[in-house]
């Protein structure tokens, strides 16, 4: 009975983890999908979400509302810089470039992050305070339903976007086939500016949610944004419910690791998976085989 | 071809005769992790520069040679020769085992996939306490012995590890301008025309993956024995995407470049001693700029920069006469 | 030579190449033909092992070498040319050639690096041969450029001095006269007609009639994805469904 | 007359030495701190103390009237840089002494370093290998991990609890804590049920907690440095977990009551005076250093000092008696350093002898509980 108990706890605990794994995947998934660029930056974009949020309600005396929305728009801004600065100025990026570009990018960030406003870890008050949930004999936090809220509401937008409007569409013709997309008219270079906008939006947004629960400060990008990554992978890199189950069980995963295996291997078990994955089923867990044109 | 043996034979001589004017200074002490960095480097440098497949775990070779060593030589007592021999073997042979599967990824998948190995390795180095140490790390590794001769001094442990270094660039150097080396250049270029001609890319990408380990590995073991003391913080993600800037900076694909972009690397905290704090984002910047501008790296731009400047020069001196 | 026995090709939903099947004769000229799309290029990549065929069998010299993958079919004798060019750029010509003959040679990693005294002598005799590949293409003087800054029509000759370079006893060209203009293109017929006479056996894609009327033996036609017709220029130049397929109905 | 003149000679006089002093090349001390990297919090203020304890120093007139001179490195936590940077310190910069490095790593990484070179070290890290056993030229100012847990366990057998979870985190800090935590619990009769770690950058230890639930443990004991311990007490709370939570002197700042919140409440640990120095009886003897630290820092940085930095005030500090007594050369330093008898300081009550190069007892430990958002002592 206790086991149960317990197991269900790993599992819940899990789920609110791995809610915060899909969301950041989400925010990879986004960037991939219409460029095929994998952002080794976007763990930044989650980072300064969090970092901008107490910045301007702590320094600028910000109502929350209005400190989130400012972090937002910031972070946004500033995956717009970085597409402009970083990406654009490329003429014909190989993947190889392009990994090593986003790998500085993340490195420039974080230490601009760190000179600007310390290496201290920061807190941000819980947005509906800290009284437990209880659920099955385990328990969550009001934050934890803050996040599955908002991850269903990044779902909802995404699918409405990208099946629904002109821009979104058009974001999806380039992930199948940028010349033809250019050939019609759609101008990719904007296309992939915008998926920069819309992956650095919800990756700050991320940022933003999770700061209550997990804190921030200027390092916290890294492990996070590895952890949204395999949990894209998972998904197959899709922008939708894939990467959510991905998240998910990436999530309960490494709960039950921790919790029935060992809590030192827990790390070492999600990357297990992560390459099991590559090696077995590159297309991710929920997608057909496809076959590479040549 | 016989240029190419001049140029390798007046580095040679170059850093034989380099600690001389040092007298055992500090400097000496730099230019021997310049040594092991270098020969890391041009390890990922074979693999990224040119078969052009990517690794962000390099670190995770280099961590296991040094561990190998330093565990076997501590509480084993394995004389440390045959250690840094057993170790490399082992070493190469896990790289060989897990190159078949990871090398069949490309690109980002690739680059995930090694971080992913990199990452496991160095949670297994923190957690496997009994026989490392764990995060406190491993200390009282042997100094080196040649008969009588103890590898104690920075002087001595200078010419122990470059002596290393240079074989090991010499064969990498032959490596690159033969057979093989062509073959991982059309790797690169175009994997399945290379293919089509022939050429054996899924083993030779496993070789050469293997080959970059074993470097790492017997690189690895001589770190444990000049620093006496190991700890797996340095041989994380940090590092490896270090070595990446490194070759980066240096110039993929060439075998100088990569010592260059140790060296630069290296001695990179030293100039920067009046950032002090700045350092990471002169990496962050270095590793956009150079990649966007100089994709070469130095190695091809100082030449580049050299040719614009010097016809630049004898305009106006022909403007002048 | 090569036997295509009821190849069939999907990508997910679609159906690429279906019931494929003709021999190309030892000695021969072979051209296959078709509109855009037909599947010509589909059938060369199913052919030397780039796609894995989701039907039928590769027959080479009567052995079925479906299984194998791109280099083993190489090492055989089945060798092509692609239709974009793919050189390796940033080598240089004569290098472009001896990886060619990297089949040739068997010098491995410790051989190299260690600079063996027979990886010495094969390194030599793989150089030379590489330049009488480029005085058979007629590009000798090229040897030292890069190959990524060659016009595509000398970049065609390399890659054929390339291909030439695996003694293939079958060599599969992608539309070679592509980006050529007249007098390169009637050179490459030139230097068609003197692989043939090497003894080597040709198979080819392309779109220019006049070249494929001038120099091949045989045609195979196709049109979405199945085959039309197959037999002498003559035959298909009367045969009613070739015409309609490329005319379109009246 | 005869007056101006013997005023004009005294000031001309005076005027000598003052120029005397300010002519004598000032004593150069090195140190090495991990301002970046995962160790920064620990290097920053390290650093910044001890610059801060230098400059008073030096407007106070220096050391046997000469400057002192503090040349400082950043290690980043990483050992490689750090023997790199001793290497430098002792033959470019030629110091007499060496202060910090801040991580047990990175201080190991150097002592072959420093005892090759005879040169003395004065390590601001925990890990009790450093000085066990002693090594001529080491010393450390930072409390060994094992006073910590001695204190901690001492009060569990004095509420007579026996039955015990530890959860430390993958790093030297947390895997010294465990060592010592297993190490000592058999002389203290406790028995540890469960033994879980988290990684450094973890988000939530929920499943740890929730499987200690399940345990018939009476205390928790966690090791570890910001943020970890702050997402545990949280994690605890949010899982109800009624057993007395045991933090490590790793948290011991305002920090972690800011971070943790109302889960801090409750919440025990071992902590360095400094964090109580205000409830401290008048008659304590730490109480004088620990005042004027605390001042110092806030006029300087207008921050809060904490242990970490009282690391470095001690180290600067023990370094200046050593040199008043035993002169310049790092031989004289380093004898006199060994000879340093109950020297107050921020860490504790330093004595030094020849077999002891830590010097503190678990006297240097307090316990302290976190009541309304503030610190108490433990009675």
């Amino acid at each position: 009975m206790e086991l149960l108990n317990q197991v269900t706890q790993f599992v819940i605990s899990g789920l609110a983890t791995g809610s915060i794994y899909a969301l950041i995947g989400l925010s990879f998934a986004i960037i991939f999908n219409s460029t095929g660029i994998i952002n080794f930056a976007q763990g930044e974009f989650v980072m300064l979400g969090g970092v901008l949020t107490i910045f301007s309600l702590n320094v600028l005396h910000l109502p929350l509302l209005a400190a989130i929305v400012v972090a937002v728009a910031v972070t946004t801004i500033i995956g717009l810089l970085f597409e402009r600065l970083a990406i654009r100025p490329l003429k014909n990026a190989t993947p190889l470039m392009l990994i090593i570009i986003t790998i500085g990018a993340s490195i420039l960030i974080r230490g601009l992050v760190m000179l600007l406003w310390g290496k201290d870890t920061q807190a941000l008050p819980a947005f509906s305070g800290t009284d437990p949930i209880s659920i099955a004999g385990a328990t969550l936090l009001p934050q934890h339903l803050w996040i599955f809220g908002v991850t269903v509401l990044v779902i909802i937008g995404c699918r409405l976007f990208f099946n629904h409007t002109i821009s979104g569409k058009a974001m999806r013709a380039c992930s199948f086939n940028r010349r033809a997309a250019n050939l019609v008219g759609i101008s990719v270079g904007r296309m992939v500016l915008f998926s920069f906008v819309i992956s650095a939006a919800v990756g700050s947004l991320a940022g933003v949610i999770i700061a209550p629960l997990t804190m921030t400060a200027y390092d916290v990008g890294v492990m996070l944004g590895l952890k949204g990554f395999c949990a894209a992978i998972m998904g197959g890199m899709g922008s939708g419910l894939g990467t959510v189950l991905g998240g998910l069980i990436l999530g309960t995963l490494e709960s039950l690791g921790a919790g029935l295996i060992s809590s030192g291997y827990k790390d070492a078990i999600a990357f297990f998976i992560l390459l099991l994955i590559l090696f077995i089923r590159p297309q991710g867990l929920f997608k057909k085989g496809e076959t590479e044109r040549v | 071809m016989k240029s190419d043996r001049i140029k390798f034979l007046v580095f040679a001589l170059v850093v034989l005769l380099v600690p001389l004017p040092l007298s055992g200074g500090y400097l000496t002490n730099v230019l021997i992790f310049v040594g092991i960095n270098s020969v890391l480097a041009l390890g990922l440098n074979l693999l990224l520069g040119y078969a052009g497949q990517i690794s962000l775990g390099q670190a995770a070779f280099f961590g296991l040679g040094a561990y190998g060593s330093g565990v076997l030589t501590t509480a084993y007592g394995v004389n440390p020769w045959l250690a840094m021999v057993a170790v490399a073997l082992c070493v190469a042979l896990f790289a060989f085992a897990i190159g078949f599967p990871v090398l069949r990824l490309k690109g980002h998948y690739l680059a995930m996939a090694t971080l992913g190995v990199g990452v496991i390795v160095n949670i297994a180095l923190n957690e496997t306490v009994e026989l490392t140490g764990g995060p406190s790390g491993l200390s009282g590794i042997p100094n080196l012995t040649i008969g009588s001769l103890t590898f104690d001094s920075d002087l001595k442990n200078y010419y122990l590890v470059w002596v290393f270094a240079l074989g090991m660039i010499l064969l990498s150097l032959n490596l690159v301008n033969s057979r093989f080396g062509r073959g991982l250049r059309a790797i690169h270029d175009s994997e399945v025309a290379a293919r089509v001609m022939g050429v054996n890319a899924r083993l030779m990408k496993v070789q050469v993956f293997t080959l970059s380990a074993f470097m790492s590995a017997i690189m690895g073991s001589l770190y444990c024995h000049v620093m006496t003391f190991i700890s797996p913080n340095s041989f994380g993600f940090h590092f490896s995407v270090e070595l990446l800037t490194m070759i980066v900076i240096g110039g993929l694909g060439s075998v100088y470049g990569s010592i260059l972009g140790a060296l630069l690397l290296t001695l990179l905290p030293e100039m920067l001693r009046t950032f002090q704090d700045y350092d990471i984002i002169v990496y962050g910047l270095l590793l956009i700029t150079m990649t966007i501008y100089l994709p070469g790296g130095l190695v091809e731009g100082i030449p580049a920069l050299l040719r614009r400047l010097v016809p630049a020069r004898k305009v106006t001196e022909g403007s002048d006469a | 030579m090569l036997s295509l026995n009821g190849i069939g090709k999907r990508f997910g939903g679609l159906t690429a190449l279906e019931g494929i099947s003709f021999n190309v004769g030892k000695g021969s000229i072979t051209g296959i033909i078709g509109p855009n799309g037909a599947g010509k290029t589909t059938l060369f990549n199913v052919a030397t092992g780039i796609y894995p065929p989701s039907s039928g069998a590769v027959l080479l010299e009567g052995k079925d070498i479906s299984k194998l993958p791109p280099e083993g079919r190489a090492r055989l004798g089945l060798v092509r040319t692609f239709q974009n060019i793919e050189l390796f750029g940033k080598m240089t010509v004569l290098e472009n050639v001896m990886v060619g003959l990297h089949t040739q040679s068997r010098s491995g990693l410790f051989a190299c690096s260690f600079r063996m005294p027979w990886q010495m002598s094969e390194e030599r005799r793989i150089r030379e041969r590489a330049m009488e590949l480029l005085d058979f293409v007629c590009i000798p003087d090229l040897a030292g450029v890069q190959a990524g800054t060659l016009s595509f029509g000398k970049g065609r000759l390399l890659e054929i001095a390339r291909a030439m370079a695996l003694e293939p006893k079958i060599l599969l060209m992608d539309e070679p006269a592509a980006g050529l203009n007249s007098s390169e293109t009637a050179e490459l017929a030139e230097l068609i007609k003197r692989i043939r006479d090497l003894g080597v056996t040709v198979a080819l894609v392309e779109h220019d009639m006049d070249l494929v009327m001038d120099i091949c033996d045989q045609l195979v036609v196709l049109n979405l994805g199945t085959m039309l017709a197959e037999g002498t220029p003559r035959q298909i130049q009367d045969n009613p469904a070739v015409i309609t397929a490329y005319l379109g109905e009246e | 007359m005869k007056k101006l003149v013997s005023t004009a000679f005294a000031s001309f006089a005076l005027l000598c030495l003052s120029t005397a002093a300010l002519a004598a090349p000032p004593i150069k001390i090195g140190a090495l701190f991990a301002v970046t990297g995962p160790a920064s919090f620990l290097g920053e203020p390290e650093r910044n103390t001890a610059q801060m304890v230098v400059d008073e120093i030096n407007k106070a007139g220096g050391v046997k009237g000469r400057k002192l001179e503090l040349i400082t490195y950043d290690t980043g936590g990483d050992a490689t840089k750090a023997v790199q940077l001793a290497n430098k310190l002792v033959k470019n910069d030629q110091v007499v002494a060496i202060i910090g490095p801040s991580t047990t790593g990175d201080s190991m990484a150097i002592i072959p370093v420093v005892e090759k070179a005879q040169v003395p070290l004065i390590s601001c890290a925990a890990g009790s290998k450093i000085t066990e056993p002693v090594k001529k030229w080491v010393f450390k100012t930072a409390q060994n991990d094992g006073l910590a847990v001695a204190r901690i366990y001492e009060q569990l057998k004095r509420e007579k609890k026996t039955k015990v979870a530890i959860l430390t985190v993958s790093d030297g800090f947390g895997a010294s804590g465990r060592e010592q935590l297993k190490a000592q619990a058999a002389h203290y009769g406790i028995q540890i049920l469960s033994d879980d770690t988290y990684g450094p950058k973890d988000t939530d230890m929920t499943a740890q907690l929730a499987k200690i639930r399940g345990s018939q443990a009476q205390a928790l004991i966690c090791w570890g440095t910001n943020p970890g311990p702050a997402v545990i007490a949280r994690n605890a709370k949010q899982l109800g977990l009624s057993i007395p939570v045991y933090m490590s002197h790793g948290v011991s700042s305002k920090k972690f009551i800011e971070l943790a919140g109302d889960a801090a409440e409750g919440i025990r640990l071992p902590s360095g005076k400094v964090l109580v120095a205000d409830l401290l009886p008048k008659n304590d003897k730490q109480r004088n250093s620990l005042l004027a630290f605390i001042k110092d820092y806030q006029n300087h940085f207008k921050a809060e000092g904490d242990h970490f930095g009282g690391h470095a005030w001690d180290a600067v500090m023990l370094l200046k008696g050593a040199i008043e007594r035993g002169g310049d050369t790092p031989a004289g330093i380093r004898n006199a350093l060994e000879n340093t008898r109950n020297f107050p300081g921020i860490g504790g009550v330093f004595s030094y002898s020849a077999k002891d190069h830590a010097g503190l007892t678990k006297d240097a430990f307090t316990l302290v509980e976190v009541r309304k958002k503030d610190w108490v002592l433990v009675k």
